[in-house]
């Protein structure tokens, strides 16, 4: 019953940690809006995590410039299992405009497998919450997984 | 057969438990080359004089009897006393067992903490005078004898300040205190002579027989340079920076002792004058001298404490702080306020030794006690963290270690006290000490993250845990202070309320050494019910109660499936989380943890720092003018 | 210290909530949003415009060649690098391809998130019978082909046997020199408007401009 | 025989009523309430009241990862003690006329026992070795500090009160202050007991860490500070702590200001002092927490020694002239 109950609520409750991996900012401030009274992703259970450690759902935005790359993995690394890598917007999925430069490292998914796409540049609010519902459904399946 | 019983009569107990220590020390000056009859020679005598004092419980708390002792054979002639006398009631023998446990501890951790040090006969014979004369001043009768072990005192205690004189302040710190410290023997010695000028006695019994009737202005003057005198052992406010210098430089075994006992002998000699002496602490402006000069040494030394960066200043300043918490119980002058200001003088003795100790064995380990320096020790010394903490937890008086016990005690007399007396000035103490003990606890949690937690700085890598002996001697402080924190009555019963209860009868004090009693001053203890309740054992025994449950719920609950780094090599999974960064050494300081708390108090503090300057002409000016102020108070108010 | 807004607290705690209530209440997107891209392949010509024009590299352009000798050309839309500035709908002559507003691009594979169409380009069969009639005739435009001279002035010169008058050279001429008519199929430059460039050339996609 | 039932009947006040179970139960309730509105205070839907219970479920089922810098054994206990310290003290907290542990222990202790939970988490966040935990360290502290002086001026305020009336002078004993309410009524009912039942009311966001008070855990700026490095299980019994010492305080609150109230059926008054305390949780913590923004520690302790320290002192003055 206790392993049931746990899987239950593992859906009804994912925390995000988001990681800014060079973005324009345009994602970030979408993925805020989420949490305002107008979207409130809080009925869903979602809460935004001060610390990686505390996170389900890993929420990356930015093309993973070269500089951010270490930091981006060594960040996901320290999520507890089961978790959850959601890539938002089109620069963490292919570089998007940014792609052959220099300094951009992308797409995120040559280094960790990636669970949710959200397309869009930057995704709407909505969109976002698409995504996250999706993640959060996944999470409960890996929980389910685990054992 | 009769002459052994003779010998062995516990009437001879009080001399042998100070003599044992004198011997011990001549006997090192003289033999003491050989490293291991040198220590034999210090923990026979160190038992030998523990056991003396334990031995004296039966007779004089148990059955209420007061030694009185003449040493060879002389005693009274012409209604004056001229022998050298000893006198041995509850009170005298509670500060004496005070003293025989925390030396015995003290000497026992000595041995493998000094080991490294050069010079170990000259240690131990200074140690042994240093113990021998606080034994003699707590157990002597007779006032001059009292200034003499308070001299041995001050200069073996000066000279083992100075004892690791290569390190940086050493020599500064002792020159403080011996500048200060005579200043405070020379009061004790003048205060002496006034009044044997008037009373043509020294012996206690009769002064206290003589003096409250004959009231004069020297007397008083004698009342003034006395409890200044008795003051400066017991480094309360304004003496408190020389026990910081002090403490700073003195090894951590002798630290135990300035702070847990010599301070205490302080406090005993306050005790006498004021409550047999002079029987003055019936007389509200007494009790407001004692209250006031406690409360003030409580706080402005917690807030010192807590603007320290190394370890043993910082204990040193809670030593005073501690002190102000017994002197304003003491000077509440009732029988719940005496025993709970004894009682936590018992206490003070034990955490504060257990914390010396524990700074010592960090200095023994790491070669510094800088809070800046030092950190993540916990890893590397499991066991000194423990007892450390067990320390850190009683001082700040959480429950249910001993610290707790003795401050509710403190809290209800003052407020009891209060409420009696009409006073609401005695409110603002009870709030003084109730904020007194939260910022304790706010400068241990600074120490112990700063020492024992956070992270470890990678050149104390390859430290390792102190040795057994070291550790075993803490170990008895902590079982102590847990112990009479568990069973507060048992401590109160048979310890506290004797002793307070000895102090209350000075008419006894006075008939045993055979004078007349009838004339002296009784103050009415008054009886007392406590306000609240506090049950430790009970409390306890819930909590494991409690704990084994949620410990149990949460087994079931998977709590045990932790994953634990398997691997040498840094898996970026258990490293610390740095916003990404790669995990670094980063220890957060203990210089300035608590600036959101400084930062409001930035005028006070900056005072304060202005205030000690460190300069040994402004603490002798302090002390003058203390002298100067308590003179002027007691000539009005006496 | 006060609390300015206690009073709107305990109003707003008897009021309704401002909440879009999304996943239950399914919400249209603002009239003018880009969204999800739809390709139509019977209206392309494969000009490739939109693949040139594309910041984000999202459009790409495969050719199978089928076994009757027809090409299948598949237009690929990668959302997950669009940008969504909607340039290449813009700059299809054809229309065919349209932003929605459709944002439900969520998915779990990248497959997910790829716009496909292919169409059957016949172009090349189309030509083949044309120049089969007169031999000469290929021939013909072949030395027309090579005939036509970069002019001497450095002014473009178009090809036209082989423009399909998409008019993306008058689009982006800065100078506004060039006319293409696509229904006369004339190709005209204003000589005195034209500062010679070169991005009429650079833009074609059929190479048919020649610069000197 | 009657030695094991009265044993079993203890043990049943540790793990199911005013223990154990009732303090999840009703803690996470209490939680769930305050969640709801302050989202509803800032016109948002807000999540279910049941959100608590799956958070902490949720954070059972996870990894709980020990980092390789921590001192793994204080690490691990500092939840479990800080949670069975808060269980114990809610043991002491009479429920109107019913106190499970009789004459154990006064409003000191129970003032010193709050800290234990205090002292547990700053012994797990230093133990973590992480420097955003030393950070929290410091600022859980000096805001420990901070709600300490208007505590103790309330509390003695009460004592004194309640000590007068009685003739004993004062009196620290929380049973006997709550049979005092059961025949005077209740104390926020006196003029001089208004101040210092305000006084409280701020001061339980203090304690609890709570919205503007808590700076020692700002997820936004130093990654929830003490709890930077706790995942999984060990959080989790964190987040249940948190939940608990709401109920703690706020039944602290009725205890000494609210009782009498009492109906004398123990299923009643368990469901009332929930009552009450998700009323006083509504006031205290969740329209504190809708209304202000977060605070800088030293304008947390500024705050506290001054504006909460004021009515407190006002009261305990009132108090002493017996008003």
């Amino acid at each position: 019953m206790f392993k049931k109950l746990i899987e239950e609520s593992t859906g009804r409750s994912p925390w995000l940690f988001h990681i800014n991996a060079g973005s324009c900012n345009g994602c970030d401030i979408e993925l805020v809006s989420v949490l305002t009274p107008r979207y409130d992703a809080e009925r869903l259970g979602f809460k935004l995590a001060g610390s990686p450690r505390h996170a389900d759902i890993v929420v990356v935005t930015g093309p993973v410039t070269k500089q951010s790359l270490p930091r981006v993995l060594r960040t996901i690394s320290q999520v507890p299992e089961p978790r959850c890598i959601v890539t938002m917007g089109s620069c963490p999925q292919s570089g998007n405009v940014f792609r052959g430069s220099y300094s951009v490292a992308g797409p995120l998914s040559k280094y960790v497998p990636v669970d949710v796409d959200v397309a869009g540049c930057a995704p709407k609010p909505e969109a976002v919450i698409d995504g996250l519902a999706l993640a959060a459904k996944i999470l409960k399946e890996k929980r389910g997984r685990m054992k | 057969m009769n002459l052994l019983g003779n010998v062995l009569s516990y009437q001879h107990f009080p001399i042998y438990a100070i003599m044992v220590l004198f011997m011990g020390s001549f006997l090192i000056a003289a033999f003491g080359e050989n490293r291991r009859v040198r220590n034999i020679l210090a923990l026979l005598s160190i038992t030998a004089s523990l056991i003396f004092s334990l031995l004296l419980i039966n007779p004089v708390i148990l059955r209420g009897e007061i030694i009185g002792y003449w040493m060879g054979a002389r005693s009274i002639a012409g209604g004056y006393a001229i022998g050298i006398a000893l006198e041995v009631d509850a009170l005298s023998l509670f500060f004496a067992l005070l003293a025989a446990c925390a030396i015995f501890v003290s000497g026992v951790y000595s041995i493998q903490y000094m080991s490294r040090d050069d010079n170990e006969k000259e240690y131990y014979t200074l140690y042994l005078l240093l113990c021998g004369g606080v034994m003699g001043m707590v157990l002597s009768g007779d006032l001059f004898n009292m200034f003499i072990m308070v001299e041995i005192l001050t200069f073996a205690a000066v000279a083992l300040t100075a004892f690791r004189n290569t390190a940086r302040g050493a020599v500064e710190a002792a020159f403080k205190y011996l500048v200060v410290g005579c200043m405070g023997s020379t009061f004790i010695l003048v205060g002496t002579a006034m009044l044997y000028a008037q009373t043509h006695t020294l012996n206690l019994a009769q002064l206290a027989q003589l003096v409250p009737g004959n009231m004069n202005t020297a007397t008083k003057a004698a009342f003034a340079l006395l409890f200044v005198g008795f003051g400066t052992k017991a480094f309360i406010v304004p003496f408190h920076p020389l026990a910081a210098d002090a403490h700073g430089a003195a090894p951590a075994s002798v630290s135990v002792i300035i702070s847990g006992v010599l301070t205490k002998s302080g406090i005993y000699g306050i005790i006498r004058i004021t409550y047999f002496l002079f029987q003055s602490m019936g007389l509200g402006t007494m009790q407001f001298l004692l209250v006031f000069i406690g409360s003030v040494s409580m706080f402005v030394c917690v807030t010192m404490a807590l603007a320290q960066h190394d370890f043993k200043r910082l204990l040193a300043f809670h030593s005073i702080s501690q002190i102000g918490y017994v002197l304003t119980a003491v000077g509440l002058c009732t029988a719940l306020g005496l025993s709970a200001g004894l009682y936590h003088a018992i206490n003070h003795t034990l955490f504060k030794g257990l914390l010396f100790l524990a700074a010592g064995a960090v200095l023994h380990e790491t070669g510094t006690t800088d809070l800046n320096k030092l950190g993540g020790l916990a890893r590397k010394m499991p066991h000194t963290t423990v007892l450390f903490l067990i320390g850190a937890l009683s001082i700040s008086g959480v429950p249910p270690f001993n610290g707790f016990a003795s401050k509710w005690l403190i809290y209800q007399a003052t407020y009891q006290k209060a409420v009696e007396s009409g006073n609401i000035g005695f409110l603002l103490v009870t709030v003084i000490a109730l904020i007194t003990s939260v910022l304790t606890l706010a400068s241990f949690v600074k120490v112990s993250h700063s020492v024992f937690f956070g992270q470890l700085p990678p050149e104390l890598e390859k430290v390792k845990e102190v040795s057994w002996g070291m550790r075993f001697a803490m170990g008895i402080f902590a079982l102590l202070c847990i112990v009479t924190g568990l069973f507060p009555n048992l401590v109160t019963t048979y310890l506290t309320e004797p002793a307070a209860a000895a102090a209350f009868s000075v008419q006894r004090y006075i008939e045993a050494m055979g004078f007349d009693g009838s004339a002296a001053v009784e103050i009415l203890a008054g009886s007392f019910r406590y306000a609240g309740v506090w049950e430790p054992v009970s409390w306890l025994l819930v909590l494991c109660i409690a704990l084994l449950a949620v410990t149990i719920a949460a087994l079931a609950g998977r709590y045990d499936n932790v994953s634990l780094c398997r691997t040498a090599a840094g898996d970026s999974k258990y490293q610390l989380f740095y916003g990404g960064e790669e995990q670094s050494f980063s220890q957060l300081g203990g210089d300035d943890m608590f600036w959101g708390f400084k930062h409001n108090w930035r005028g006070y503090f900056s005072f304060m720092h202005r205030l000690h300057s460190g300069i040994v002409n402004d603490y002798a000016l302090w002390a003058v003018a203390d002298l100067a102020l308590v003179m002027l108070f007691s000539l009005i108010v006496l | 210290m006060d609390f300015p807004f206690i009073k709107e607290a305990i109003s707003q705690l008897f009021s309704k909530s401002s909440c879009a209530m999304y996943p239950a209440v399914p919400s249209e997107a603002a009239p003018g949003y880009r969204g999800r891209i739809v390709y139509h392949p019977e209206l392309c010509i494969a000009c490739g415009m939109c693949e040139r024009v594309c910041s984000g590299n999202a459009i790409s352009r495969s050719v199978e060649h089928l076994e009757d000798g027809r090409d299948k050309i598949t237009l690929t839309f990668n959302l997950g690098s669009c940008t969504f500035c909607a340039t290449c709908a813009d700059f299809c002559t054809k229309h065919a391809i349209e932003f929605t507003g459709d944002y439900h691009m969520v998915a779990t594979k990248e497959e997910d998130l790829l716009v496909r169409g292919s169409f059957i380009k016949a172009a090349p069969k189309k030509k083949a019978p044309a120049a089969a009639k007169p031999e000469n005739c290929s021939a013909q435009v072949q030395t027309e082909a090579s005939g036509v001279k970069p002019r001497e002035d450095g002014k473009p010169v178009n090809d036209q046997s082989r423009c399909v008058y998409c008019t993306l050279c008058a689009k982006k001429c800065p100078a506004e020199a060039l006319t293409v008519d696509r229904t006369a199929k004339t190709w005209t430059l204003d000589e005195d408007k034209c500062v010679s460039c070169g991005t009429c050339a650079q833009v074609c996609p059929k190479n048919c401009i020649i610069m000197g | 025989m009657t030695v094991i039932l009265e044993a079993l009947r203890y043990l049943g006040y540790v793990l199911v009523f005013p223990g154990f179970l009732f303090c999840f139960l009703a803690g996470m309730l209490l939680c769930g309430i305050d969640r709801k509105l302050v989202a509803k205070m800032q016109k948002r839907v807000g999540p279910p009241i049941l959100q608590p219970f799956y958070d902490f479920f949720k954070l059972c089922g996870k990894e709980t990862i020990v980092p390789a810098a921590a001192e793994r054994i204080s690490f691990m206990l500092a939840p479990l003690l800080g949670l069975a310290a808060l269980v114990v003290i809610q043991l002491f907290i009479p429920v109107f006329s019913f106190t499970a542990f009789y004459g154990m222990a006064d409003i000191i202790v129970i003032l010193y026992l709050l800290l234990i939970p205090a002292i547990s988490i700053i012994m797990g966040g230093a133990a973590s070795g992480s420097p955003y935990a030393g950070v929290g360290l410091s600022r859980e502290m000096v805001t420990i500090i901070s709600c300490e002086l208007p505590l103790v001026l309330v509390l003695l305020a009460v004592a004194k009160t309640v000590g007068s009336a009685m003739g004993t002078g004062l009196c620290f004993s929380l049973s006997d202050i709550a049979e005092y309410q059961e025949i005077n009524g209740s104390l926020i009912t006196r003029i001089s007991m208004l101040p210092a039942a305000a006084a409280m009311l701020l001061v339980i966001p203090g304690e609890t860490g709570s919205h503007p008070f808590d700076t020692a855990e700002a997820e936004t700026e130093i990654c929830e500070g003490l709890l930077a490095e706790y995942s999984g299980a060990a959080l989790g019994v964190f987040k249940l702590s948190h939940a608990v010492k709401m109920l703690t305080l706020s039944s602290l609150f009725a205890a000494l200001f609210l009782g009498g109230l009492g109906t004398g059926i123990l299923v009643l008054d368990a469901l009332l002092l929930f009552l009450l305390c998700a009323g006083i949780t509504a006031v205290s913590i969740s329209l504190v927490h809708a209304v202000t923004a977060r605070l800088k520690i030293e304008q947390i302790f500024k705050f506290y020694w001054t504006v909460v320290s004021l009515p407190a002192l006002l009261s305990l003055v009132l108090a002493w002239y017996g008003l």
